[in-house]
């Protein structure tokens, strides 16, 4: 038998996978498709203080292996999701993750305080790196300070772990990982999207009506892979992986970079079904690996490289 | 039941410049529940086109488990899915969204169906069925130009079809609004599919009608998830996808 | 009779389509292939003061709709360029924009003092954004108080007009845009690849043996668009635009989006004769979009918006 | 002169576990030198892949403008290349590259063949232009396993030839080395093609041979311009796509 679980600070998971905020509402639509309780865990849309509409439409363009979006952070606001959405999932035994973002260090306050409080949610995601809205969001995740003192607050507040979702959109992602790592960040889930932007040629217009979009999906895969391969060398807390996941081989490559557990995005669009499909497939990759715990495999790239890199020096005394 | 099923394509033609017909067989076509439903296409295998492309469900015979789709070629993805062939399977996921409410007239009763471009498709299964209910149908088709022209004479079996062209290259020149205006119909309600500009043009110039709109939008899942597709409503938001794409007039801003 | 000429500092073009640095060697491959002289102009392999063999192999590694390389920057050095390479190219009438790396400040001013000297060469592009090399490199290009410095000491010695490259893999690229054209710079060339990183689940090692390489391709195009539409609208140098370009209409969007001609990079390893084939295909999209100038794209998206926003404060006096 | 060229399939078949032969036929056929150089061929359309794949000319044929490519459907390229239909026309770009100099030896010489695995095709279109300058040819091929060997056949044709695989599943159990070393051939020269690691066991067990070798490495553009494909040499270094694949004993540093 083929151990999937993997143990989180407040998330104890059956198996790795998840799907991505924003990419699964809050699991109403899904829940009619397959069992949820398949899940490793669910990470539910944005929530802010107050509900919002979010952008104009488009909001999404399609590019080569990729999509651009910028909803904008549409949801039913902290009152509604505790009120209408959440409840909906207490019949669900997988963990809940609560994305939380706001404009404001006391909006995050605020938000994470209560949302923390709900019975189903297990862990916090800050989301500090939204690049579709005005304030906040993305200024949160680009600058260190700010983002280890946001960190700082918010982990006095909430009554459950907090997972910091680190932007892309950097020069230096390890120092960011740093900072929210030593403000008390439990663990990071990273990446969320890069800043993009498509022209349609016949009307000389972006296709997305608030210009510029998050891309998502395979063409980020490697900025990803990355990313993730540098920070989980420096840091000691555990990653949450994501970008451009599309099946079970990905996921494999995700925790060899660094990863301890998942989550899928952008590829819930283009299958529905992806989630349960991929964890249906990992006991395979497994055996193909010759692992029978799917913890083995994290951080597997470098910590070969490691022991490569020692033997020589060894031999040397 | 939302499927995902690889279904069979039975047959593809071209049956107006850029415009094309498959009819696909699954098992999907069972939960159908009304004309106006759309599936979500995948094409290619990969990742590029990495979106699924919505298509409405132009007609279907859940005996069989058929249903026939007509599409524009335009883009990379609809290229490539007027290039598939026959016996070959294509990833579909449907039905999907909320269809036209047949019940909201009874037999005797006349509807005006007003559809534009490539908005005519899931009209004509709509048509069909409200003429099986013992409804009148009459209906106005409009094109930008004769060579995109369809189904006109598929319509003409049903009831009192004019045809109006931008260009004037065919049937009356003009919108189709000014076909309305010309024939002097009386309609109990109206059903419309077509270019949100055709749909403004028609509530703005008729807004005290009963009647129902087929909106597009770009979309994301499909399934209502993402919040890609929403429009503004009187009250709120919809989502074309899942609480749409059919609407009552009036209940969504155009 | 549609016209594809652009003038930019320097540079003369006949059409605003050149070969992007590094993947186009130093011409003499595709001189084999076509006429150099319809090129609107070349852009010639990074020179460094010395010699380089460059990385390890594997040098690259093919992503969704993109790659990625770590070639290191090999080559001959500035003596071997200058009288080995450059002297090649004598024979074309195409302006050559010569693309100088270095380690260090100093590096840079001999490289750029003495290659902008040749006969052929009419503009520098100053890479300070390869991600693929230890020392200097990136460093330059993601810091803009060092971008500035480097830019401003080049511009010093200097025979001909200097582009900076810029790097996508910065959080604010505005920044870095304004330093540069502050510092001197006659225009800018963006953008040079993301950093990215893949591996080979069979083995758990990178593919790369540099382990990450610069993310090029389609893939990258949005990150691409999105830059250039916002530092166009931030600085009044011109940019050559460069991420991704395909085809002709990938051009336009460029042209759009703010650039003043673009640079192909990767497409050429797809396709050996994507230039001249783009070149041919312009004048087919010019009439399409009903132009006669192709330099009444340029900008485009963001002109078109500003009429928009304009006219109604207008009509409120 | 290298062309870029839409070739037509004229054949495909599976010739052994994940292994096709393809045969094309298109004008670039007359430009290829000698046996050893390559095509780079584009798989799919659309960007995915992105690359072309650098494939060995296994065998041509200049008066009927064909040639032969021998593949393992292995990753993403190859499998999509493995799916095409005959009739079909695929983007190749060649020949690149040089191949092995056939006038180091003379008639009556005899040369010494080696390749492993996937290496093996473009030693055919070698031994039969060897032959046909009156060169007399041993042959060893090196697999891993049954399942895989492919050409024995038409090798056996050309002179004498072992095949080993690592698991003895077939033929003498071991590498290529061991079938030298059991085989007490006389030879000239040494021609061979296969992963690096065998190319190395054969060199250093050889080390004064006369002979060449076919080196593999991931390309860029396969042309010689991006640097992607290096590899040191005694003196500087050498680009595989265009100063090989095809190298003398001794010229590369394996
Ligand atoms: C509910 C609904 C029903 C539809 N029914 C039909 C139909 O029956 N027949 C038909 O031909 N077309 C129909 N459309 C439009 C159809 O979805 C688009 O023409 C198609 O997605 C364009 O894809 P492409 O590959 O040609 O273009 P591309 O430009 O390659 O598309 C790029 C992206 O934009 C999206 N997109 C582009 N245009 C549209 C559009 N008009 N609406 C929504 N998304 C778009 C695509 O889905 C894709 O994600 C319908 C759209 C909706 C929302
Ligand atoms: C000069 C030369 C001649 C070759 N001749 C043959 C031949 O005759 N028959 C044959 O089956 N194979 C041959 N190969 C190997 C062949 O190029 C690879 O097996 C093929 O590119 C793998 O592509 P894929 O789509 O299966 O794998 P993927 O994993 O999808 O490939 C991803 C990327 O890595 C590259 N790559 C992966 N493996 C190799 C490799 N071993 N060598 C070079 N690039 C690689 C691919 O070209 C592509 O860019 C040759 C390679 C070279 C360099
Ligand atoms: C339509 C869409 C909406 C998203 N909404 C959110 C969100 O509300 N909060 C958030 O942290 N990330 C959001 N993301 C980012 C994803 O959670 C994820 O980080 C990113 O898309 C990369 O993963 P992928 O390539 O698998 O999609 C959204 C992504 C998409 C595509
Ligand atoms: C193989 C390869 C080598 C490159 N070498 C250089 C280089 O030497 N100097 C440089 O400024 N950019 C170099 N680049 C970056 C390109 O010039 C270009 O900025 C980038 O690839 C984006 O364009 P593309 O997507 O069209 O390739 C290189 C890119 C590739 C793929
Ligand atoms: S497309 Fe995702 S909510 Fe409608
Ligand atoms: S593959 Fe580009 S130099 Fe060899």
């Amino acid at each position: 038998m083929k151990n999937l679980q993997v143990q989180l600070p407040g998330l104890d998971l059956k198996n790795p996978i998840m799907p991505a905020s924003g990419c699964f509402g809050f699991g109403r639509e899904f829940a009619n498709l397959y069992d949820l309780n398949e899940l490793g865990a669910i990470m539910i849309k944005a929530t802010t203080l107050e509900s919002r509409f979010g952008n104009e439409t488009p909001r999404v363009a399609e590019t080569e292996a990729g999509m651009l979006n910028a909803i904008g952070l549409q949801n039913p606001g902290l009152e509604g999701v505790l009120r209408n959405e959440l409840p909906f999932l207490e019949k669900y035994q997988s963990p809940i993750i609560a994305n939380v973002a706001g404009s404001t260090v006391e909006d995050y306050e605020i938000v994470a305080r209560e949302i923390s409080q709900a019975n189903n949610v297990h862990a916090l995601e800050l989301n500090i790196s939204c690049p579709n809205v005005k304030e906040g969001g993305i200024a949160f995740g680009t600058n260190p300070l700010i983002a280890a003192k946001l960190t700082e607050r918010v982990k006095k507040v909430s009554s459950v772990p907090v997972y910091v979702k680190l932007s892309p959109n950097v020069a230096n992602i390890v120092e960011m990982a740093s900072a929210v790592e030593e403000a008390g960040a439990d663990g990071l889930t990273m990446i969320n999207t890069l800043i993009g932007m498509r022209i349609d040629v016949k009307s000389a217009q972006p296709i997305i009506a608030n210009k510029t979009g998050g891309l998502s999906g395979p063409a980020i895969k490697p900025v990803a892979i990355r990313m993730i391969y540098e920070v989980s060398q420096h840091v000691s807390i555990p990653i949450i992986g994501m970008g451009g996941i599309m099946n079970a081989e990905d996921v494999i490559e995700f925790l060899m970079a660094g990863a301890s557990a998942v989550a899928v995005g952008t590829a819930n669009f283009v299958n529905p079904f992806v989630c349960p499909t991929i964890i249906k497939e990992l006991p395979e990759w497994m055996d193909k690996l010759d692992v029978n715990e799917i913890s083995e495999l994290v951080g597997r790239s470098w910590k070969n490289e490691q022991t490569i890199n020692r033997s020589p020096r060894l031999s040397v005394k | 039941m939302i499927k995902k099923e690889w279904m069979e394509v039975q047959s593809i033609s071209k049956i107006a410049k850029q415009i094309y017909e498959i009819e696909l067989q699954g098992d999907l076509v069972k939960e159908i529940k009304a004309p106006g439903q759309f599936v979500h296409v995948k094409v290619g295998n990969g990742f590029s086109p990495l979106l699924r492309r919505p298509i409405s469900i132009c007609d279907f015979d859940q005996e069989a488990s058929t249903m026939k789709l007509l599409f524009r070629s335009e883009g990379k993805g609809t290229k490539l899915l007027s290039e598939v062939k026959k016996g070959s399977k294509i990833d579909v996921l449907g039905p999907l969204g909320n269809g036209f409410s047949l019940e909201t007239l009874n037999e005797g009763d006349t509807a005006l169906i007003v559809g534009g471009g490539i908005g005519v498709p899931p009209l004509y299964g709509l048509a069909r069925r409200l003429v099986e209910r013992g409804v009148n149908v009459v209906v106005v088709l409009g094109f930008a130009t004769e060579e995109v022209v369809f189904y006109e004479d598929k319509f003409k079996e049903l009831g009192d079809t004019i045809v109006t062209t931008v260009d004037g290259t065919y049937g009356e020149k003009g919108f189709v609004t000014d076909g309305i205006r010309k024939n002097d119909w009386h309609y109990d309600a109206i059903f419309a599919c077509g270019p949100t500009q055709m749909l403004k043009a028609l509530t703005s110039k008729y807004p005290d009608e009963r009647g129902y709109l087929s909106l597009e939008e770009r979309m994301g899942c499909g399934i209502g998830a993402c919040f890609a597709c929403v429009c503004r409503a009187e009250e709120g938001y919809r989502k074309v996808c899942s609480d749409g794409p059919v609407f009552p007039i009036g209940e969504v801003i155009l």
